[in-house]
């Protein structure tokens, strides 16, 4: 029997109010500008979305829960309640209207963290149950069947085998010791096998032991996008039980921005404890090899391309010069998108926005942004290193007729290894 | 000298000539702090005036005033005013005592009914009218009395227009102004501790030459004496624009002269004509000697905050409540800080695991 | 000359309050205003803030011209044109010498010392009797 | 009651009221944010939070980066020329100091003061600006409430009393000076219980946001 409520809701919401929530709250100033680096709000003109409003029902349980003078004005009767239609409204704002990319939080001159709050009224209204369906099933079919595409190790042992046929690269599974333990995002498995063969080329090409785990191969986590903390810990938890007990050293995480966020970042806060293996994103750890001299390349892409750098890499995971050291190794025509790096837009589809059904039009209405970018640059070849960003970078392509294609880093580099 | 001759025919027998009597017009005009340009306007009144009956009322005041109208420049141009009005009782400058004294009071009361002008200086004691008497009769009664017939009345000095230092904290007297009792006459206020005196006898020929009181600010003050503020009309006030300001009385600022507002100078809040009319003659006036404008014409002069304190700061000890203050905040803060606490404890100890089948409402599945 | 003396000793001179330079502008308006349209001027100065020496710097300013008249009429009066033809200083005392106020007059002649109409009226008759008397 | 009780009053009891209360709001709230705590991140960090968290503290204060600053350029542009304003007068203008010197026992050089009057034009041009887009752009007028405005009274307020006391506009001096410690008092009150906070837990909210995002390597 499902046990979601309101109350619940708000109890959850009054666990997640922390001191930075409260310094963010008090700081505000309604100056409207995080409306200007958002992309839903850019898109729109719909001042709804504006990030710091997206957050109105929290702020008033802070005011009225954990502030002297909001607990006087609602023992008087001053101060208007959060309610259920109130959470289901804001639903909409804080699913279908934010990616959670954080160039919000990057740009407020109080220095309010908006995203981070975002993730956490999440957990609220998810308690609440007015979670969107398509999350809510994603984060089901994640739980139940371990992938939130419902991929089992079926398919993969099928790809597996597909890519041994055509290459004869082994792909190994359940290897202890090794170097690296590879997750791999379902959208990869699905829609990108290229990349678990260039993984396998390049780790084979630099000499380095990795495997798959056949417990936990999925590297994304519907927890954390629909804010349910006690779900991510579950499925972080079954990526790191799998990693201490193969004994790995690394755990690389595929091209995908919130993956790398939930294992890297949430992960050990989510589990209450430090890792004893090191947590990277794929890009980080072939940046290393190149370091190392491991990764040795030949031939140059002569066409004109660019990198999408996903939010949760830059804006989230520190990760923003390996991808361009990698791409100067095999491009000579590279051009930067406007605000490239650190404050890179969002492709539209982050944080869940691409599981819900209902959210599609917003999304490609938010890709406008990235649109009009790519039209300003007109490169031949659009790079990214998330899964996720580059599905709807590829169907935001199509929807607007642009014939750019768009390809995942890592394959690239692959295509480009010295054959031995 | 004939008391109902017109002033301009009075003064001709006196052997004043035509140029004394425009150099008197002059001066008068300038006494009044009118513009030049009046000149001949007040040569025409002054022609026809005639010379009120003045009646002179001191309580409790310390003479300062007096002494100052006396010592000023005398026989002099205010004294021509003074003999062309008739100061029918004084009880520091007649010669007459006692019974005497009063018997012209009341005959001058008697004569001049509805048409004598009522000086008054000190204030008055309601506490116990013993605190003050003159011929035995309380200085209330008798202020009421005088007022009763007079055409208008002038408080002189701060004393007599505002309570002055007698009013000051705790008002042992029960001290109050001219203006606090009598209501239904025209009052001017002309303060000061002392007020300059030819502002005193500005006023004065004020009522000599047009029969009428002068223009009076909200605290029915002469606008052309009270009008500008010391700090506006100071000559070092180009100092406070610059930010050049003595920090004591004996630093560099102070012997350069520089600006004397962070010693307490209560220049930018009194209003008076010390820093052009000056005192002695025109020779200076407290800012000019060194000193800061202690704001002797303003209501409660004597508390606002300390003679040395500038003006900006509290008059009150702001530390010992900014102390009490944070000793008060950080307990209020750290108990309102542990009732959240709590409250945020309970609502972890009431948190029950949420699993993929508590993400839908029951309504809805 | 004392260590006191020059301790509290008031650095005469470095004051300056700005309202020369003003008030010369307007003697100059005014002295344009007599040439144009024969309007006389007159300046109290009494009712203009100066600091210590200031006044002393003025009339330097305006120095001494070819008239200098001395009027005894309810005490002295001292009558000056400056360096500036049409511009007066008129100082009037009492009989005990004190200044009782310092003016100046841009005008062709001030006005004190033109006869009056009626003293000269008197002086005809008076004259008129004298004759007689001769 | 004259200008004189007036002035006396204000600059007396009524400073103390309002002194005391600001002083006492302003720690509850602090204590409330910091006592509700934060949870230790247990991530391997990538740099070093503290000293991120610092610099956040400062960096903040300056545009993310040049297009953002485009887009938000009213908002930069009129909220500079305010808070410096702003700024300029609470702690240059030499009353002020003074009146801080008598309370904390020390204090330092002033600006001339038609040079803080220029700033406290700048400061107040700002603010009606920054009025006019709360009241015509869809953004801000959608997210004000009924406090922003209260707030923006109450800063304009003492902004408005001080320049008409220097310049002496409308009303006798004292009156004004009187009206202008009034004015600020009533912005000292209303302080702690507003977002007027923001002057204060800015500095914390920046310092988490640079902390958090330090810990990962990002410069925020």
């Amino acid at each position: 029997m499902s046990k979601a409520t309101l109350d619940r809701g708000v109890q959850i919401l009054k666990e997640h109010i922390d001191a930075p929530t409260a310094a963010y709250f008090s700081s505000c100033v309604n100056c409207g500008m995080c409306a200007d680096a958002c992309l839903f709000y850019t898109e729109t003109g719909d001042p709804a979305y504006t990030p710091i409003n997206k957050l109105e029902p929290m702020r008033r349980l802070w005011e009225q829960e954990y502030t002297l003078v909001g607990r006087i004005k609602k023992l008087i009767g001053l101060s208007k309640p959060v309610t259920d239609e109130e959470l289901g409204e804001w639903s909409d704002l804080v699913y279908h209207a934010c990616s959670m990319c954080g160039r919000c939080s990057m740009v407020c001159p109080v220095g309010n963290d908006i995203s981070y709050m975002i993730r956490n009224i999440r957990e609220g209204i998810s308690a609440a149950g007015y979670a969107p369906e398509g999350l809510i099933g994603a984060t089901t079919r994640a739980v139940e069947i371990g992938s939130p595409m419902g991929i089992t190790m079926h398919a993969l042992n099928t790809q597996a085998r597909n890519i041994k046929e055509s290459s004869g690269l082994e792909i190994p599974f359940d290897r202890e010791g090794v170097d690296y333990l590879v997750l791999l995002s379902s959208m990869e498995v699905i829609n990108f096998p290229e990349y678990l063969e260039a993984i396998a080329r390049i780790f084979k090409q630099a000499g380095k032991s990795w495997t798959i785990s056949s417990e936990a191969f999925e590297a994304t986590n519907s927890g954390i996008q629909i804010g349910v903390s006690d779900i991510a810990r579950e499925l972080v938890s079954r990526v790191v039980e799998a990693a201490e007990k193969l004994k790995v050293k690394t755990v690389v995480s595929p091209e995908c921005g919130h993956a790398y966020t939930a294992i890297r970042w949430d992960g050990p806060n989510l589990m209450g404890r430090r890792f004893s293996f090191k947590v990277k994103h794929i890009i980080e750890v072939l940046d290393e090899l190149r370091e190392e001299g491991l990764l040795k390349v030949e031939g140059i892409e002569e066409s004109c391309m660019t990198f999408h750098d996903p939010c949760q890499l830059v804006r989230k995971g520190g990760v923003i010069e390996q991808p361009r050291n990698l791409l100067k190794m095999i491009a000579t025509n590279f051009v930067e998108m406007e605000d490239s790096g650190k404050m890179n837009w969002c492709c539209g589809a982050g944080g869940g926005v691409s599981a819900i059904e209902e959210a599609e039009g917003i999304r490609l209405k938010a890709f406008n942004r990235k649109k009009s970018q790519l039209e300003h640059l007109q490169v031949d070849t659009l790079v990214t290193a998330c899964s996720n960003c580059r599905i709807q970078l590829e169907e935001g392509l199509e929807v607007n007729e642009m014939d750019i294609p768009v390809v995942g880093l890592t394959e690239m580099l692959a295509d480009h290894l010295v054959e031995e | 000298m004939n008391h109902d001759k017109p002033l301009g025919q009075a003064l001709r027998e006196q052997g004043v000539s035509r140029r004394g009597f425009l150099k008197f017009c002059a001066t008068t005009a300038s006494l009044m702090a009118l513009p030049p340009s009046m000149v001949p306007a007040i040569a025409k009144a002054l022609e026809s005036a005639r010379r009120p009956s003045v009646i002179w009322l001191s309580f409790q005041e310390c003479t300062g005033c007096t002494e100052s109208l006396t010592r000023s420049h005398a026989p002099t141009l205010e004294g021509l005013i003074f003999d062309n009005i008739s100061l029918d009782y004084h009880h520091t400058l007649q010669a007459a005592s006692g019974d005497a004294a009063e018997a012209a009071r009341e005959a001058a009361m008697e004569e001049n009914k509805g048409k004598y002008l009522l000086v008054v200086d000190g204030s008055i004691p309601l506490g116990n009218p013993g605190y003050s008497t003159i011929a035995g009769i309380s200085n209330l009664e008798m202020l009421k009395e005088v007022a009763e017939h007079a055409a208008a009345i002038i408080a002189v000095g701060t004393c007599a227009a505002y309570g002055g230092l007698p009013h000051a904290k705790p008002n042992p007297t029960g001290a109050v102004s001219v203006e606090e009792i009598i209501k239904d006459k025209p009052i001017v206020n002309v303060p000061g501790c002392p007020p300059i005196p030819v502002v005193i006898t500005g006023v004065l020929a004020h009522f000599l030459t047009f029969g009428k009181l002068p223009e009076l600010d909200h605290l029915r003050r002469p606008l052309a004496f009270y009008g500008n503020n010391i700090h506006d009309r100071c000559y070092r006030r180009p100092f406070y624009d610059k930010g050049l300001f003595a920090n004591t009385f004996d630093d560099e600022g102070a012997r350069k002269g520089w600006c004397l507002f962070k010693l307490g100078c209560k220049g930018p809040v009194t209003y008076n004509a010390c820093a052009t009319i000056k005192w002695n003659d025109g020779t200076s006036f407290p800012i000019e000697a060194g000193h800061g404008c202690l704001g002797c014409s303003e209501p409660n002069f004597w508390d606002m905050g300390g003679f040395y304190n500038a003006l900006s700061e509290s008059t009150m000890d702001l530390s010992r409540t900014a102390a009490v203050g944070i000793a008060v905040g950080a307990a209020a803060g750290a108990a309102s800080g542990l009732l959240n606490r709590r409250k945020k404890s309970k609502a972890e100890a009431a948190h029950e695991t949420v699993t993929v089948k508590d993400l839908q409402r029951e309504e809805k599945s | 000359m004392n260590s006191m003396d020059s301790s509290l000793k008031v650095e005469i001179g470095s004051y300056n309050s700005g309202n020369i330079p003003p008030l010369m502008h307007e003697i100059r308006h005014a002295l344009r205003n007599l040439l144009d349209n024969d309007e006389t001027t007159t300046i109290d100065l009494r009712g203009l803030p100066m600091a210590p020496g200031e006044q002393q710097q003025l009339l330097d300013i305006l120095g001494k011209g070819e008239v200098s008249v001395q009027l005894d009429a309810l005490g002295k009066s001292e009558i000056t044109e400056s360096s500036y033809a049409g511009v007066w200083l008129i100082i009037h005392y009492n009989n005990n010498k004190e200044v009782m106020g310092k003016f100046i007059e841009i005008t062709r002649m001030p006005a004190i010392l033109k006869t009056r109409t009626a003293d000269m009226e008197e002086s005809l008759a008076a004259l008129q009797v004298k004759l007689e008397e001769v | 009651m004259n200008s004189a009780e007036f002035l006396l009053w204000v600059r007396g009891p009524g400073l103390n009221i309002a002194m005391v209360i600001f002083i006492i709001g302003m720690l509850i709230r602090l204590l409330e944010i910091f006592m509700l705590g934060r949870k230790q991140n247990l991530a391997e960090l990538r740099g070093n939070g503290i000293s991120a968290g610092l610099r956040t503290i400062f960096t903040r204060s300056t545009p993310a980066d040049k297009n953002s600053m485009r887009r938000s350029m009213f908002t930069f542009v009129a909220g500079y020329g305010f808070h410096i304003g702003l700024f300029v007068v609470i702690f240059l203008l030499m009353p002020h100091i003074q009146l801080i010197q008598s309370l904390l026992g020390f204090g330092w050089p002033a600006l001339p003061t038609p040079v803080v009057d220029l700033f406290t034009v700048i400061a107040l041009i700002s603010l009606m600006a920054l009025l006019w887009r709360r009241l015509t752009h869809p953004v801000v007028r959608y997210l004000s409430t009924p406090q922003d405005y209260l707030v923006w009274a109450a800063t304009f307020l003492p902004l408005l009393t001080g320049y008409m006391s220097y310049h002496h506009l409308w009303f006798p001096y004292s009156w004004l000076l009187g009206m202008h410690i009034l004015s600020v008092e009533f912005l000292l009150i209303l302080f702690p219980f507003t977002k007027l906070t923001h002057a204060f837990t800015l500095f914390i909210s920046r310092w988490y946001t640079g902390m958090m995002a330090g810990e990962k390597g990002v410069a925020s």
